[in-house]
């Protein structure tokens, strides 16, 4: 206890100074938010790239958390339903199911090259598509993964913080 | 003028005529006309008790109507209390029984799960094979068996009354006479439904046997008393008990506890109350869970205190251990239960436990001086009397009602009934608040008390005390949180979510004569919950009359519960009033912030994404219990039993595995069954002495004379 | 007492219900910097609740009454026990009723409500958080009586305006072994009602490890502002009856509203502490397995026992 | 010192005294157990001084002062010791996490909480009479002593380390040192010291035990040595 209580004292803070606000206008839907987001991810078939970036976005160093975004356990208590990989076949109604289940409003985030136009694996046999074939997507971030900072843009202006 | 005499004839003649009814009366109107009796003997039985209650003391001697000692009667308060208890159950189950034994419904009444062993219910069985469930209707039609047989009927006010009349006993001889009558036809009761369930022998055969010993022990200690006090009658034995020798008086009191805390329901004495209550037809569950198990509390109190005159620490010290060990094992079964019905008999163990705490509590502080707080706990256990007997008897009514609507038993195959039986679900909901001990539920009230009393008794001197008290507390907070989780079970699971089961789905609401019998105790719960300080001067009378103490527990004129040497006092009331106005307060806030007004929507039920989950994914009561069957291993040691069938071709690729696992009843095996082994040893080795002469048979009893009047001789 | 009695009754109810969020805001913030993290602020719990009071309200197929109903109750439940308890002042129109027992009842009946609707929603995970609530709970009720128990023995009784005015009058009693065990005992039994770490995680999102969240999983909008509210509440009245049961020094015994603001500031800042301290300790601490539970609360059992029996056999306290 | 604050300084070092012996049976850690053993030497030194002082009996200070020298130093230092032997020489490829806790006790931690709870109710029961005689806040305390006996006498059954049972061991010897102070403020120094050496001794012993253990078992399981019997 004394270690981790020296390496707390040693490290400090290591969240990075936030970037300016967004300019981007927020969406109509997010203005009903008021600054705090709940999201539920959804790995839709992806190789898992997306999954650390998102995992690096809700880090120490980039924070999303401060912007009042926060990761949750059900699509009942996410506003957010943030997307990643291409669509497979067994993941397609699951995620219609996934939105389908968010209360309204509800928003639905692709993360990722895949999720906008399958990426690497258009085409493939067990792609039914894009995630923009299966629900109406209100806000993407493309990248190949797509670096946390974007991610956390996008995230922020959802928050409007 | 004094209504008690009349009363009792009132009770006295509507039993015949209600046998007779029931015995006569053509197959159409008889449940009817026994239910239209029993109900009036009931109402009898409230008005005696009441009149009782306000202070009307009653005595009679009958010497006629019976040969030799004849019909003792007298009646006080305590009896009071018991009788109008009995008689108020009495009159609501017997409305509630008309229609239980009325023909109709989607089902026949009082047909359970048939081919199973209820012994075994925590077994690893499943919903989903409703190919199992008894689909035929044994006794569909005909009359002449089950609840609605001849036998059935005409017993049913037979037992009430002695039940009724029981407390009324002002001799031994009387007392005795109607303990047996009572016994009796409660065994004829437990066994109405023996053609369509072969359990229910075995069970009728556990309680007759058990039953008995007791009354034998009954008998031999009340006559070892009567012969010491040098008469029968309780005048004579209260006068005698003085100046008996601490030994005799021990043996008395021993004698008599072991009999009257069996017939309480209390643990290690309690192997005939799970069995016996689940198989009897549901009012008569109810009768029994009720009032019969009241009985036992009252014979302890009788003898115990007012006959004996209390006793020794030791004694006391005694009853608390049974009344804990009964709390904390009745309700860790019921937690294991899956059998609707075997779990409120256990949650029955664990009630007349908790009653027998506070008994012992009374007694031991008592025997300590301490008479305020002696007639506290004894106010508390008399309040739990009435409390748990209000709040199981509608349990026990409701539990009926999903029997008789399904035709199950089995929480693991139940659920959803609150969309089908809302009335009977919301009804079972309020007993169960009871049950938990939580407010506001009358439960709640009487564990309260019960509390203030052992934690007010830190003052009485002496290590028992200091070192008994707060084990007595952690025990009854320990049941009492199982209690909760026993009962979020019994509602969650058997009347929430979907059906499990074909018969779970089909069920439809009770008759309204099942409804309004189930609605008058609903009352009695919601009166006690809500304004208990009424209560309080008949209990300060009982208290009193039992000579426990001439104090007031509870002080008077208050609606809540306030006691009368401290500052604690409860205002049930309020609490239930700031609870609803919270609510309401809290429902109106939460809508202000909304811009507009949301529609509440529909959605399907959140699914991981995976396809609508099926009843069959739902928890049972089995997996909700078994955490708890995990931390409470050591006790319980459950029979768990893996069989892995591997295919043909390679031992490592598995065709089936079946996983069974039951929770036996640990008291039982270790107990009754070596017990059991021993008698059934020794009678082998006896075979050897009937060799079927009968003239060696003769020679048998020739031989017992002879020794008996020799060791009379020898003036032994 | 009439008037300024009526008044802290209310404030007490305004206190915690529009401080518990706060304090849950405070406590993530404590933990987020001990992190090395920003941290969301400390309103951040008040922006939750306020957007989710506005999303649509949703109720999923096949529950019913009591799946409506618990949130409710539950917030109800706990804002009567705020109303009871003497956090601010212990002169109170409702003083009479303050019983520590009733307090530790009702919050049960908000645990029970919230598993009832667990198991009516009928899901795999309703009824697993349903059942790992209710073993919880049901091992946590003896400890925490057992300690109501030890602290009740100075003042004689159950009553909590007269223990916290007994404790005031002899500050002696709270550096007595008995309170110590006994205030240790229902720090340990809070932790477990209250769900949080070491007992259950409320941050949680694998549902493997769940026992609260697994319960409310079905819960959207309006009904999920209620039960986190109604948690939020939990943890803030029952800081607060720490509190006030190990450092009752503030809480006002007249009926001066100088005093009564004064009390509502050290009850703020006396909360405020200990949840730096629960926040901190949760940085260095890790969930224990469910299963384990049970030897956790076995000891605090111990220590609640130890302070019941110590209070006989140890004359520490000067006052009797 | 004035009576209110004797009694209840000596009242809290009773407290920490007994609460000690209850987180021996608590924890698995032996680390934290052995961390805990000192702090029980320590509060029976203070016991030892709180009376020493308040009867103005120097000799019972240095009693006090050796006790606290011996049992919150020396011994947890050996003990320590003989723990951090068995983690660094077991290397890397052996069991060190269960050589440096009791992972499964004779008897479950929650079960021998409770019965400790119940040792302390009945050390209660029976040192009631001995307390009625002359009810001072010493005699008061007496039966903190007995059911640390208890306790320490219940460890040494329940555990299966031989490390945990020396701490066992210890936790016994310091109830009773504890009885004697309460009962008899204290025996005379002589006879305190020859029980010292005794403790030391036995510790010693114990010691060379464990490590003759773990070279022939690899491991310190006491159930182990019944390989050692004939039958």
């Amino acid at each position: 206890m004394g270690g981790l209580l020296r390496k707390i004292r040693g490290t400090g803070r290591v969240a990075e100074a936030a970037p300016p606000r967004p300019e981007a206008d927020p969406l109509p839907a997010a203005r009903e938010l008021g600054g705090s987001v709940q999201v539920r991810c959804v790995d839709a078939g992806s190789c898992n790239g997306c999954e650390i970036e998102i995992g690096n976005a809700f880090g120490p160093v980039y924070d999303a958390e401060r912007y009042g975004v926060r990761l949750v356990a059900s699509p009942r208590h996410a506003d957010v339903a943030l997307v990643t990989g291409p669509v497979t076949r067994n993941m397609a109604e699951p995620l219609r199911r996934t939105v389908a289940a968010m209360p309204q409003p509800a928003i639905v985030v692709a993360v990722g090259d895949c999720a906008l136009d399958c990426g690497e694996f258009a085409g493939g046999y067990g792609v039914e598509g894009s995630v923009v074939d299966m629900v109406s997507v209100d806000v993407s971030v493309p990248g190949c993964p797509p670096e946390p900072a974007a991610i956390v843009t996008a995230l922020r202006t959802l928050t409007g913080r | 003028m004094n209504a008690v005499g009349p009363a009792l004839a009132a009770v006295g003649g509507l039993a015949v005529a209600g046998a007779l009814a029931g015995g006569l009366a053509p197959a159409r109107v008889r449940p009817l006309a026994a239910g239209l009796c029993t109900a009036g003997l009931g109402a009898a039985g409230v008005v005696a008790g009441a009149a009782a209650l306000g202070g009307a003391r009653y005595g009679v001697w009958l010497p006629g109507l019976l040969p030799l000692a004849g019909v003792r009667l007298a009646v006080d308060p305590l009896s009071g209390l018991f009788m109008a208890v009995t008689g108020a159950v009495t009159v609501a189950v017997a409305v509630y029984g008309v229609g239980y034994a009325s023909p109709g419904g989607g089902m026949h009444g009082g047909r359970g799960p048939g081919d199973e062993d209820a012994a075994g219910s925590a077994g690893g069985r499943h919903a989903g094979s409703d190919a199992h469930e008894p689909r035929d209707a044994l006794a569909a039609g005909g009359g002449d068996h089950g609840v609605r047989s001849r036998g059935a009927q005409a017993v049913g006010p037979v037992f009430a009354g002695a039940m009724v009349l029981v407390p009324a006993a002002g001799s031994v001889s009387t007392f005795l006479l109607l303990w047996e009558l009572m016994a009796l036809a409660s065994l004829l009761l437990v066994l109405a439904e023996h053609r369509e369930r072969p359990t229910v022998r075995s069970a009728g055969l556990w309680y007759a046997v058990m039953t008995h010993l007791g009354l034998v022990l009954l008998l031999v200690g009340l006559a070892l008393f009567a012969a010491r006090a040098g008469g029968e009658s309780f005048a004579a034995l209260r006068a005698g008990a003085g100046g008996m020798p601490a030994g005799v008086r021990g043996t008395v009191f021993v004698m008599t506890a072991l009999a009257f805390t069996s017939k309480a329901g209390l643990a290690p004495l309690h192997a005939w109350l799970p069995r016996a209550h689940p198989e009897a037809p549901s009012h008569v569950s109810a009768l029994m869970s009720a009032a019969m198990v009241n009985l036992g509390v009252y014979g302890l109190l009788r003898v115990g205190f007012d006959l004996l005159g209390g006793g020794p620490a030791w004694w006391w010290l005694l009853l608390m251990g049974a009344g804990a060990l009964s709390a904390v094992y009745g309700i860790l079964q019921a937690a294991m239960a899956s059998d609707l019905k075997r779990l409120l008999a256990y949650s029955t163990s664990e009630n007349l436990g908790l009653v027998v705490l506070g008994t012992g509590a009374a007694g031991l502080f008592r025997a300590a001086g301490d008479r305020p707080l002696a007639a506290l706990a004894l106010a508390a256990a008399l309040l739990h009397v009435v409390n748990h007997a209000a709040f199981k008897a509608l349990l026990f009514c409701a539990a009926g009602s999903v029997l008789r609507a399904t035709g199950l038993r089995d929480l693991d195959r139940l659920g959803g009934l609150r969309a089908r039986m809302p009335v009977t679900a919301g009804l079972f909901a309020l007993g169960a608040l009871g049950a938990v001990a939580l407010p506001p539920g009358n439960g709640f009230v009487s564990e309260w008390l019960l509390l203030q009393a052992l934690v007010h008794g830190l003052a009485v001197p002496g290590a028992a005390a200091a070192v008994v008290l707060p084990v007595a507390v952690a025990v009854i907070a320990l049941s009492a949180g199982l209690a909760a989780a026993v009962f979020v079970k019994a509602l969650g699971v058997g009347f929430f979510a979907r059906p499990r089961s074909a018969g779970a789905g089909r069920a439809v609401e009770s008759p309204p004569a099942m409804l309004a019998g189930m609605a008058l105790l609903a009352a009695c719960c919601a009166a006690l919950a809500l304004v208990p300080g009424a209560l309080g001067p008949a209990l300060t009378r009982a208290v009193r009359a039992a000579g426990v103490g001439t104090e007031k527990p509870l002080a008077d004129g208050e609606l809540g519960v306030h006691l009368a040497h401290t500052s604690a006092a409860l205002h049930p009331l309020w609490v239930a009033l700031a609870l609803v106005a919270g609510t309401a307060a809290v429902a109106g806030l939460a809508r202000l912030p909304a811009r507009r007004r949301a529609r509440r929507r529909d959605a399907r039920l959140w699914d991981c994404g995976g396809g609508a989950p099926t009843a069959r994914m739902a928890y049972t009561a089995t997996s909700f219990a078994e955490p708890l069957q995990r931390v409470f291993d050591d006790v319980l040691a459950p029979e768990q039993d893996v069989d892995v069938t591997p295919v043909r071709e390679s031992a490592y690729l598995v065709e089936r595995v079946r996983f069974q696992r039951l929770v036996p009843d640990r008291i039982e095996h270790r107990l009754y069954r070596p017990l059991l082994a021993a008698v059934s040893g020794l009678a082998d080795r006896a075979r050897g002495l009937g060799g079927g002469s009968v003239h060696l048979y003769l020679g048998y009893g020739l031989f017992g004379l002879v020794a008996v009047l020799a060791a009379l001789v020898v003036g032994w | 007492m009439s008037a300024t009695g009526y008044v802290a009754v209310a404030a007490q109810v305004a206190v915690v219900a529009g401080g518990a969020p706060l304090l849950t805001g405070w406590m993530r913030q404590v933990r987020a910097r001990l992190e090395g993290r920003a941290g969301a602020g400390v309103v951040q719990p008040w922006r939750d609740a306020r957007k989710l009071l506005r999303k649509e309200p949703v109720s999923p197929t096949g529950t019913g009454p009591a799946f409506r109903l618990a949130p409710l109750l539950l917030v109800a439940g706990t804002a009567v026990v705020a109303a009871l308890v003497p956090l601010a002042a212990t002169r109170t129109p409702v003083s009479g009723s303050a019983d520590l027992i009733l307090v530790v009842a009702l919050l049960a009946l908000g645990t029970v409500a919230l598993a009832l609707a667990g198991l009516d929603t009928g899901t795999a995970f309703g009824g697993m958080g349903a059942s790992r609530e209710m073993t919880i709970a049901a091992l946590v009720e003896p400890t925490i009586l057992l300690a109501v128990f030890a602290v009740s023995i100075p003042a004689g009784s159950t009553n909590l305006p007269a223990i916290v005015a007994g404790t005031i009058d002899h500050p002696a009693r709270t550096a007595s072994p008995a309170e110590l065990l006994a205030v240790a005992a229902l720090v340990v039994a809070v932790l477990a009602e209250t769900g949080r770490i070491p007992v259950d995680n409320p941050a949680t999102h694998l549902e493997l490890t769940m026992v609260h969240e697994a319960m409310v999983l079905e819960y959207a909008g309006p009904d999920l502002a209620l039960v986190e509210l109604g948690s939020q509440m939990r943890l803030a009245v029952l800081l607060g009856l720490v509190a006030t049961l190990a450092a009752p020094w503030g809480v006002a015994t007249g009926g001066s509203p100088a005093l009564l603001a004064l009390a509502l500031a050290l009850l703020v800042a006396k909360v405020a502490v200990l949840g730096t301290a629960l926040a901190a300790a949760e940085v260095f601490r890790a969930k224990v397995r469910l299963f384990k539970v049970p030897e956790l609360l076995a000891g605090s059992f111990v220590l609640a026992l130890l302070a019941v029996v110590g209070s006989y056999f140890l004359t520490g306290e000067a006052g009797r | 010192m004035s009576h209110g604050v004797y009694a209840q300084l000596l009242d809290l070092a009773c407290g920490v005294f007994l609460l000690c012996a209850v987180v021996v049976l608590w924890r698995r850690e032996l680390a934290v157990v052995v961390r805990v053993l000192a702090v029980q030497g320590a509060a029976l030194a203070a016991i030892a001084a709180v009376l020493g002082g308040h009867e103005r009996r120097w000799g019972l200070l240095v009693v006090a002062a050796g006790v606290g020298v011996l049992r919150a130093g020396v011994l947890p230092y050996l003990l320590r010791r003989a723990l951090d032997v068995g983690a660094v020489g077991g290397g890397p490829y052996r069991e060190d996490v269960s050589e440096g806790r009791e992972t499964r006790p004779v008897v479950n931690v929650a079960a021998s909480l409770v019965v400790a709870a119940l040792l302390v109710l009945l050390a209660y029961a029976v040192a009631r009479p001995l307390v009625a005689l002359d009810p001072t806040p010493a005699t008061r305390a007496l039966p903190v002593g007995l059911s640390v006996v208890l306790i320490g006498f219940f460890a040494l059954v329940a555990r299966r380390r031989a490390l945990a049972q020396v701490v066992g061991f210890l936790v016994l010897d310091n109830g009773i040192t504890a009885t004697a102070f309460l009962a008899a403020s204290g025996v005379p120094p002589i006879v305190e010291l020859g029980v010292s050496f005794d403790v030391l001794l036995a510790v010693l012993v114990l010691y060379v035990l464990t490590a003759r253990m773990r070279a022939a078992f690899g491991g310190t399981d006491l159930d182990d040595l019944r390989e050692l019997s004939d039958r």
